[in-house]
């Protein structure tokens, strides 16, 4: 196969140790490797591109056990933070670097400098200094330089990380928009879990050198399977349970929780999977989740309930904070509830701190973490 | 706003005496100068030879130390290895071996019956009395300016940069010699020009291992112990100001402050 | 992963070379005494006294460099003013002025007819072959490295904490000595180390300005040049020992490597 | 009165010339002064805490002229970024500290060291050292140390700016709180709009030196004065338009705009200043704005058009990025069109790239901005 192969990577430095790690990316695929700080995504990273040796496992990329190969004949483009342009050279010359150490001089390249240069739409900056240049310009030359090395995985080492907050929102997009153009493969290294969400195409979990949880990105954000990976991706509302009954119809649960008995509507479980009723066994011990834009406040304007008295609850606003585009409300409904709402919708409503309003959490948007322990488990308290 | 508290105003009082103390000598050597004293001493051709013979000598020690000293700078500031710790103090070194001492150990080394000194012989190469045993007695004790500014250059450079070019293609005496030598090369000539201070200014181990050919500072101690003072301060006015001179020039030409920054 | 390139190899060996050059001449005058010869030696009592004068003088000076030399640091790390350039060019200079024109230099002032010298001759204090000329010429030559350490040291300390310490009440003095002084003392230390060793290794300067009281390199050369190799390579030897060793044990104290970092 | 009041403040540094700035801050009020890198905002920070001698103007605190005072004799809690805890001293040590330097021995302080833990909650860490705490632990440390200073004004030189986007986000919420608690007068530098929005009760726009707008925070974001102020509070949509008419009845407006006439409704001017009809005169200039959450995608799960067929235009899904709560949708409208919607509204409504449908720009939501010139205009291009 084409793009990267991890398997059983094991990377060993003092004081601390990777993996093992199993990973695949297939060309125009993007994997976002999210983890808080020392986790390991660096020096995964770093293995990658071959500037540290695994202590076991193999790398495959293009289909090529790359394992043993110095950086200079892997074929990677390596971006970093600040994005590492030679300081010393203009534009141009950055760009041009590559070809000087082509093994294949006699095949054109697939991109040529100006061709590259002129991708990403920056050939009047050919002449120019590394330190003349915005993040932005700066970003675009970095891609271009890689891109000429033509390689068949791009390593992005949180490139966005130093800037501050509308370049790093606008050169997200940006980056998002090139890679889709390119097609090609890209391992993304990240501890914002905004920027996994925005560039992943799948999210891959690191904590403390172990690969936790990776998934496609829409699934993980809405069904982590472990406590760990419900809290890193901002999952607020987290509350234990014990599964009561299966509610009836099809695959609906009951659920004890401190704010009273839920329903549940897990999602279908994939093909070859057990289902529902069979993995949630009334009396097991779960966790319970609601992400905060899944609440629905019912005195909100224009929320209308979606089917009537269920899962509503009462509660009371303790706090709004503007977030921008909406407003992280603060409940309290005996347990502490956080909803996030379209901004000022609140206050249209008339509601303000110390209001009473109903709640409706709906069935479909709570989700069920089995505390069989786990990478979640240590976590938890 | 800053208002100058008690504290402050000693600083700058044994601030100002402190520079006072380091102007007034060389201020008192210029001063003290009758013109036609020193211009009959910069007509003397054992002067002038001297003078001549410690730039050779301190700039064949100052590039020799270049070659020598830039690789261990960079394996320092690049590379983990074990023992690094006593190779950065034996490094250091001789800043605490006394100038007699290392002319001394020198000696022992590279004398006539030392290891060195009989193979060299051997090759017909003698230290002992010649402009080699000066290079040999400045560049053991100003190597350790050299290696320090190396390494410091080089830790300077983003090792991301580095990285950069060997994951486009470059290996790694490419990726040296593409992007960190040029980088780290100003760093570099500043230390050479210090190395170049420092071996012109010896004059501990150099009388020991080579009293003769006489280089400047031994020159100027041999007019000071025959002639007296008056003689000797003009050979020490006229050093000091080629000295100067050519370490000026030298920083010109790098582009910028070359001082020691220990 | 490093693979050894054919550049990495040569300078790995350039590197070994060097270290080979500066560890060699100290084996040999460690290998090459006769203990009966050291101990001798050790027994003089003209060489016990020039030890324990370099050792008083050197710790005097880097205590006085000290005193002297860390509030120019400080201001050269914290305060913009005119001329500062000129400044920092002043204190490096005693780096770039060969010792005997030092020597001369000083001489020309603390001597007897010098300014300061006969300034001094009037409050009965004479510098011109005693151990205050030792330490006047030891503090010459040692300067730049007490005041760079201290600079050094202040400046990587957060102005934000002086800061932090004003806006909570702290007057500038208070800032300094509650503050910046506790978090900058190691850095300083450091510095005073340093400057101690440079002024026990000083010849040049001290043999123009204080033949006598003989310190301990002007001993050994005295030695070298009346009694030959033997006698005085068994005095250096003493000399380096004991050098090293309250070296040593200075590191020791403030905890952590105190070598100069040009 | 009490607070902090600045007169005429005009500070000058070698290239940079800050001011003249008027402002006033009342107790129990925090003014976020935001502003790009570059703006002056440390700077004018450092002269109200007194480490910058101003050129000209006056600065009164608690009523008092302080212009010619050094800092520590300014009651001022000064928090910077990472916090400047004195790492040779414990937590205890640091928040001891300001009681040495007290000119009024005899009476109590208002908030003992012990006190100021207690109320920060952290008397567990009173005998560690700076360099054991979290970012949130050191926070809280450095508002106690400040707290014992009885503090008039705090001031905060983008004190989160060094923290990653999840710290950040929960010591955003942290700090709003202790400051609702303190009732202080505080003065909050930062160039994240999101942070001025959280933690603002009014907003002060800086930019190279200059005052360029203040205002309530809510004011400011929905109905900026300026060019510059509506493109960096993140309005993103801004269009160039000219008026054509009042729209009939009251302070409607018809307003010619590349992508049509569009009804604007300009909110009630302040009393005292002219009416609507007469400030928007047919044939004037103008640039007009709509935030990208109040922009309605009719197509969307759940909306349905406020007022039939008013200001509604037909556009085209471009790219739809995921950014947390919301999805930040790009649409061709003829012209580019940014509009944000609850997350995954738009696939659940089957809407996707290529799709096309209804757009209405509420005719409240939509904004004016006069072509006069001001400090927008230099940004204009």
């Amino acid at each position: 196969m084409s793009g990267l192969e991890v398997r059983g990577l094991a990377v060993e430095v003092p004081g601390f140790r990777l993996g093992p790690v199993d990973l695949r990316v297939q060309p125009g695929e993007v994997l976002a490797v999210l983890g808080p700080s020392g986790a390991g995504k660096t020096l995964l990273l770093r293995t990658v591109a071959g500037f540290q040796a695994p202590a076991r496992g193999r790398l495959l990329l293009g289909g090529r056990d790359v394992t043993a190969e110095p950086p200079e004949r892997r074929r990677v483009g390596y971006v970093v933070q600040e994005y590492a342009l030679f300081p010393h050279r203009t534009v141009l010359e950055n760009v041009r670097f590559p070809l000087r150490y082509r093994p294949e001089r006699g095949r054109p390249p697939r991109f040529t400098p100006e061709e590259a240069l002129r991708f990403l739409g920056i050939e009047a900056l050919a002449d120019r200094r590394p330190a003349t240049l915005s993040g932005g310009e700066r970003q675009r030359v970095a891609l271009a330089r890689a891109l000429v090395r033509e390689p068949e995985l791009f390593l992005f080492d949180e490139p966005l990380s130093a800037l501050d907050a509308p370049a790093r929102e606008a050169l997200r997009e940006e980056l998002r928009a090139v890679l889709e153009r390119l097609g090609v493969a890209a391992l993304y290294v990240t501890h914002d879990r905004l920027e996994a969400l925005v560039l992943g195409d799948r999210i891959a979990l690191l904590d403390r050198g172990r690969l936790v949880e990776e998934g496609e990105r829409g699934a993980i954000f809405a069904r982590p399977r472990t406590l760990f990976a419900a809290r890193f991706l901002g999952m607020e509302n987290l509350w234990p349970g014990r599964v009561e009954a299966p509610a009836g119809e099809g695959r609906r649960l009951r659920v004890r929780l401190p704010l009273g008995v839920l329903t549940v509507a897990p999602p279908d479980e994939r093909p070859g999977t057990a289902a529902a009723e069979e993995v949630w066994r009334p009396g097991m011990r779960v966790t319970v989740g609601i992400r905060p834009e899944k609440v629905r406040l019912l005195g909100e304007a224009g929320e209308s309930p979606a089917s009537p008295a269920e899962n509503r609850i009462w509660a009371r606003v303790e706090r709004v904070t503007p977030w921008g585009a909406f407003d992280r409300v603060r409940l309290d409904a005996g347990v502490p509830l956080v909803a996030d709402v379209a901004a000022g919708r609140l206050s249209e409503a008339g509601l303000r701190r110390g209001s009473r309003l109903p709640v409706e959490l709906p069935a479909g948007a709570l989700h069920l973490i089995p505390d069989d322990g786990g990478e979640g488990e240590r976590t938890d308290g | 706003m800053e208002r100058k508290s008690p504290l402050f105003l000693l600083f700058w009082l044994l601030g100002g005496l402190l520079l006072l103390f380091i102007a007034l000598p060389l201020l008192e050597l210029v001063l003290g100068q009758q013109p036609a004293r020193l211009l009959a001493v910069a007509g003397m051709a054992d002067v002038r030879a001297a003078v001549a013979l410690s730039l050779e000598a301190a700039a064949a020690t100052a590039l020799l130390g270049a070659f020598l000293g830039t690789p261990l700078g960079y394996l320092l500031a690049r590379r983990s290895f074990p023992g690094k710790r006593w190779v950065e103090a034996l490094v250091d070194l001789p800043l605490a071996v006394p100038h007699t001492v290392a002319g001394i150990a020198l000696l022992f080394t590279f004398g006539r019956s030392g290891p060195v000194g009989r193979l060299a012989a051997a090759a017909g190469i003698q230290f002992w009395g010649t402009f080699l045993g000066i290079v040999v007695a400045m560049l053991f004790v100003s190597i350790p300016y050299m290696v320090n500014a190396a390494r410091q250059a080089v830790a300077a450079v983003d090792p991301q940069l580095e990285m950069a070019a060997r994951s486009l293609g470059a290996g790694p005496g490419a990726a040296f010699l593409e992007v960190t030598l040029p980088l780290a090369w100003r760093g570099i000539a500043s230390g050479v020009v210090l190395t170049y201070a420092r071996a012109i200014a010896e004059f501990g181990a150099v009388i020991v291992l080579a009293y003769y050919p006489e280089t400047a500072p031994v020159k100027i101690y041999e007019l000071f112990l025959s002639g007296g003072l008056a003689d000797s301060s003009a050979a020490a006015l006229l050093l000091l100001l080629v000295t100067l001179g050519s370490f000026v020039l030298l920083r010109a030409l790098i582009g910028r402050r070359a001082g020691p920054q220990p």
